[in-house]
């Protein structure tokens, strides 16, 4: 739908709702976070009521494509092929894969490191494609459902290594301090997130961007981001 | 049409019947009639095809090729079809009662129910009236005393005159017997023998299927010998017994005779 | 909504890999969860309780919790101690589950094998044992056969289960390619043909087996 | 084992648990009649109506349940069908696994040995009324049995109509466990919640079974 | 102890036998000795507990009081229990053949292989052994053109032979037969007698379930009548048919000659 339409009736959003701290369900079921907090302002700023929803990962992209939903806020990254299927708005931040092993690993310094290692990855993340594109024979991929999933196999061992978003982990280890530590391996790609619409949708496309600029102008922006990342946390 | 003669139309007729099982053929052209109130007997070896006809006569098989009419009325229907067949059939199996060689007691059922379960399904009789109809039945043949036992319980002789009870319930103008006599004892032979001969003059009319001799010939009208899917013989069971005219007969007889003197 | 089939072939000779993948966990499974459940059931009925007990809290285990949990312990849960690779805990996870519903079937039909069979058999000479395996079993089992090609028809699906430990099955390799394609329905409208493609194998089985069988009942 | 944590998110899961055993207890009771619907379908002498019967079976029972919610969720509205979630939840389960239920049916009625119904035919029992009253009575036991396996199989399964952004046991359990990193305690609770309803079924199942086979033993 | 004088040990010895089921007292006291080589056959009404005894012979009933010995090891034994029991009986019952009222072939194997399972299973027969066995067997019960044929396809007589050919297959020290040719007709009653005669001749011992007078008082050669649970009567066929000593015996016998004549 674009605009006309949804001005008549609700602005649907959809995230995962299992991405802390962008989007989860707290412990009173209520469903929070970054991406639930922007979805909030910028529907405010474009004169929308909004709706935020949660499906599963695999039920997210059918959910926008199947045009239940208006627009994904829900981290995702924009990427080459998925232009074909979407229209992105410009990134409203940025996320950056980073290397995590256990507490006592020193072998793992550097990408070639990963030689003979097993990986481990979100399916579907930015992360699991980088390192699916990457492997070419040189270490065993292995994938989880998600982030406690996969932290869990780094700390009973099923994997050497894992690549994620560093943003989720960085707020877990506040959570609940696993020993995992971060390592530096040099160059990772940095991916901008952006909010995915259907595509021809040019009123929809323009109204979000103008709306982003508006929260980024008058602070919003920030605020949401000291209260959700961290305090004066960068992430543009 | 005949019809209009009541008394004269035959109660069943079995006209040039033909059936086959895959490749074998175990019925080659059969022809019987049943007058009203006559109670015919069936015999032959062993396969002959006697079950067969008699289940062909109700059509639980459906035969190939030729006629069979009850009081008149044409029983199969090859012209007719589906759902119509179906209220065709159904009505008139209402007045044929069938007891099995094997019995087909519905397990679930006590025995008073498997006896009262078709008039009160079928005729709509009320409860307490089937169950006093019912009772009258198996005292008839001597199970008043095990109504609620189911039929697990029951001894084989007690099987077959449930079964008997069963059919004799919907009070139907043929019986058909298979083999109806074989698991009772001869007090219950000679008993089942007046009930049959009470139904004949209450005009019902019977077609049995028998291995015993000695019953067929004592309580028949009429006798008919199959083998191999034809009748060889049919007569009066005092002529077929004592004098048969085919040698077919008189060897098969002859068998039966010998055990006895 | 407009469909585009052009990434579901790149990805073609990943998903039918996955295929190959969830098949052959399958095949395991059935092996598994039909002879297990068979002997679930046999020693339910016949043996004494004092096996049987233990038995029946595991089909009520099985039975009564998701299959995705039963794989979450047997995969993390279990991880402090023992670290079973992916694709055997999902062939655990699942035949055990399975086993427990298909021995519910067998319970049944191993009941409604009418006690005329059992004591025609033992008073040939046939052992308890022996009763059971040459008479009870292949009658029960002829009178589960379409229960039984439900639950297995059923268990195909539930492979896809196993995707969430990292196995890569056919939904597992079409999840990756829709995240990086975003083109889910065409992806999900293929994977709907290729299971389909399988359960037209099974159902022809099902069907010959019921030939086969019918006049054995 | 966080215990405060759990008593914090009990609240919560039962509410899912209740969706759970909404959706389930509803796709049940509809999927019944679609599954007498077919079973009734595959006696019909005319071809076509058998074909379709079978057909449906087929294809329904070929392709993945999550496959068939989408396409309902998502193409429905182009053919003028707009259902919310958790009602399009319940209808495609219920065509879902009728299809499941009227094979469990047809296999329990064909164990029932076929001297039964020929004898209630040559009493004059039309094939409904032999059905009713002969066959089905002895086809119960199993029949419980199976369509039984079939109400907990849907029960299970109800985690799946997550993808159509319904918020049952299962995907509530995961987005708790997204954000509290606690999967021990959480699924502890859910697998609780789970066995009480599964348990509830079969004990209903086991009591029906126990009344279907009274007469096998006086 | 007697085993020592082989040739003069009963064949099978029933000593007092007591059996009931719930309230019901079906056997009460029976005794019975069967003589090697010899056919003794139990007549009586239905529900006198005929089928009872026989099946407590091999016990498929567990009987509440008495002894039941097989050429001279008592085949009931309180005293074992499970395994031990189990081993005892199947040892026993091998060599007790038994033919069933309702035939109860296993409806999964064709005909030959429901004659040859226990040999080749029990015994371990070797397949072609067993299959030239088997098919010996059913051309003396005149069915090697079935052998492939499943139950359900048989008629009434064809079952029962095959019953027949299932039970000698182990070639058994006893053979119990309820009923087992009630569903012959009289050239094959002629065959099984022919059978029986012959086994006899090899020393085999038959006991024998019958309704059919003329059968039991040709072929065997002690005959028992029961009636409500006890033995009313036993002689050899000729005195017990002819001139019975029993009121209640002669009764049940008028009803039966007066079948024939
Ligand atoms: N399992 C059982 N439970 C209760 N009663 C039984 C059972 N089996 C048999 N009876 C009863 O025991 C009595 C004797 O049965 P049995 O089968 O021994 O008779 P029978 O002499 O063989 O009769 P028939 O000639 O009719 O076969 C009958 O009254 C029968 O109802
Ligand atoms: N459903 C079937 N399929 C194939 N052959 C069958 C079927 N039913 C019966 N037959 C065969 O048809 C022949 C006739 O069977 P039928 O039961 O009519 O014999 P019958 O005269 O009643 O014999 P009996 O006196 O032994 O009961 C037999 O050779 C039998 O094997
Ligand atoms: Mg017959
Ligand atoms: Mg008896």
């Amino acid at each position: 739908r674009d605009l006309s339409e949804i001005r008549d009736d609700v602005f649907q959003v959809v995230n995962s709702g299992a991405y802390p701290p962008f989007s989860f369900v707290d412990t009173q079921g209520n469903l929070v976070g970054f991406d639930v907090d922007i979805a909030e302002a910028l529907a405010e700023k474009m004169g929308v009521e909004v709706n935020v929803q949660s499906s599963p990962w695999n039920g997210i992209i059918a959910a926008l494509v199947g045009g239940r939903f208006d627009a994904c806020i829900c981290s995702m990254s924009n990427t080459e092929e998925r232009r074909q299927a979407v229209d992105f708005t410009d990134p409203y931040y940025s996320a950056g894969l980073s290397v995590w092993v256990q507490g006592d690993t020193d072998d793992i310094n550097s990408i070639d490191d990963f030689s003979g290692k097993r990986i481990g990855s979100t399916l579907g993340e930015t992360g699991n494609q980088w390192a699916v594109e990457n492997a070419d024979g040189k270490w065993r991929n292995q994938t989880f459902q998600g982030l406690p999933d996969m932290m869990n196999g780094l700390t009973t061992g099923r994997i050497d290594a894992m690549i994620a978003d560093d943003v989720p982990v960085l707020v877990a280890m506040q959570e609940n301090a696993p020993d995992i530590k971060m390592v530096d391996v040099g160059d990772l790609p940095r991916w901008p997130a952006a909010i995915s619409i259907q595509k021809n949708h040019p009123e929809l496309l323009k109204a979000l961007n103008s709306a982003l600029k508006e929260i980024k102008a008058d602070g919003t922006y920030q605020d949401i981001v000291d209260k959700w990342i961290g305090e004066g946390a960068n992430i543009q | 049409m005949s019809t209009e003669h009541q008394t004269e139309t035959p109660m069943v007729e079995i006209r040039n019947v033909h059936k086959r099982f895959g490749d074998l053929e175990v019925l080659k052209g059969i022809n019987l009639t049943v007058n009203r109130g006559k109670i015919i007997s069936v015999i032959g070896p062993s396969g002959s095809g006697k079950s067969t006809l008699l289940r062909s006569v109700n059509q639980l098989e459906v035969i190939d090729q030729g006629k069979i009419l009850l009081d008149g009325v044409q029983v199969n229907r090859p012209d007719k079809k589906g759902l119509a067949f179906e209220r065709h059939i159904n009505h008139i199996r209402q007045n044929m009662g069938m007891v099995f060689q094997h019995f087909n007691l519905f397990p679930h059922l006590s025995t008073i129910d498997n006896v009262t379960l078709a008039p009160r399904k079928l005729k709509g009789m009320d409860k307490n009236v089937a169950r006093e109809l019912g009772m009258e039945l198996l005292d008839r043949v001597g199970l008043a005393e095990k109504a609620e036992v189911f039929p697990n319980w029951l001894s084989g002789g007690q099987k077959q005159r449930v079964a008997i009870a069963r059919a004799l319930a919907m009070q139907p103008k043929v019986m058909l017997f298979d083999e109806a006599t074989s698991a009772l004892d001869p007090e219950l032979v000679d008993e089942v023998n007046r009930v049959m001969r009470g139904l004949a003059e209450e005009h019902m009319t019977m077609l049995i299927v028998t291995h015993e001799m000695g019953f067929a010939r004592d309580v028949s009208d009429w006798a008919m010998f199959m083998d191999g899917g034809v009748v060889v013989e049919e007569g009066t069971p005092d002529k077929l017994f004592s004098d048969p005219d085919q040698e077919r007969t008189r060897n098969f007889l002859s068998k039966h005779l010998g055990d006895h003197h | 909504m407009e469909f585009d089939f052009g990434p579901v072939i790149t990805y073609f000779p990943t998903l039918l890999k996955g295929l190959g993948v969830g098949s052959l966990v399958a095949l395991v499974v059935a092996f598994m969860s039909i002879v297990g459940g068979l002997v679930v059931a046999v020693i339910s009925i016949y043996i004494n309780k004092v096996l049987s007990w233990p038995l029946r809290f595991f089909i009520w285990l099985f039975m009564t919790t998701p299959l995705l949990l039963q794989l979450y312990f047997l995969y993390f849960g279990l991880g402090e101690w023992i670290l079973i690779p992916a694709i055997l805990v999902g062939i655990l996870g699942l035949g055990f589950h399975y086993m427990a519903y298909n021995a519910d079937i067998f319970i049944a039909t191993i009941k409604s094998v009418s006690d005329g069979q059992y004591e025609a058999s033992r008073s040939l000479g046939f052992g308890h044992g022996a009763t059971i395996f040459y008479i009870i079993v292949p009658q029960a089992f002829i009178r589960a056969i379409p229960q039984l090609g439900n639950n297995m028809i059923l268990m195909v699906k539930d492979t896809s289960v196993l995707s969430a430990i990292g196995v890569a099955e056919v939904v597992y390799a079409s999840q990756y390619a829709i995240s990086v394609t975003f083109r889910p329905f065409e992806f999900f409208i293929v994977i709907a043909m290729l299971y389909y493609l399988i359960n037209i194998f099974m159902e022809l089985g099902q069907a010959w087996l019921e030939r086969q069988t019918a006049y054995r009942r | 084992m966080d215990f405060s944590l759990m008593a914090e998110v009990t609240p919560l899961l039962i509410r899912a648990a209740l969706v759970t055993i909404d959706i389930s207890a509803r796709a049940l009771f509809f999927g019944f009649f679609v599954a007498c619907g077919l079973v009734f379908l595959q006696s019909f002498r005319f071809a076509p109506i058998r074909w379709f019967a079978r057909g449906y079976i087929s294809v329904v029972r070929g392709t993945p349940y999550f496959v068939q919610l989408l396409l309902v969720f998502y193409g429905g509205p182009s053919i003028g069908l707009k259902l919310d979630p958790f009602t399009c939840g319940v209808v495609v389960g219920a065509f879902n696994i009728g299809a499941y239920m009227s094979e469990a049916i047809r296999g329990s009625i064909e164990s029932v040995d076929k001297g039964q119904a020929e004898a209630a035919r040559s009493l004059g029992f039309g094939k409904v009324q032999t059905m009713v009253s002969v066959v089905l009575p002895q086809a119960s036991a199993l029949m419980i049995r199976s369509v039984g396996v079939l109400a907990i199989v849907l029960v299970k399964n109800s985690s799946l109509v997550s993808i159509i952004s319904v918020v049952e046991l299962t995907y509530q359990a995961q987005r708790l466990i997204g954000s509290t990193y606690k999967p021990l305690e959480i699924f502890t609770l859910s697998a609780l919640m789970y066995i009480v309803i599964v348990y509830a079924v079969m004990g209903i199942i086991e009591l029906a079974y126990r009344r279907a086979t009274r007469y096998t033993t006086q």
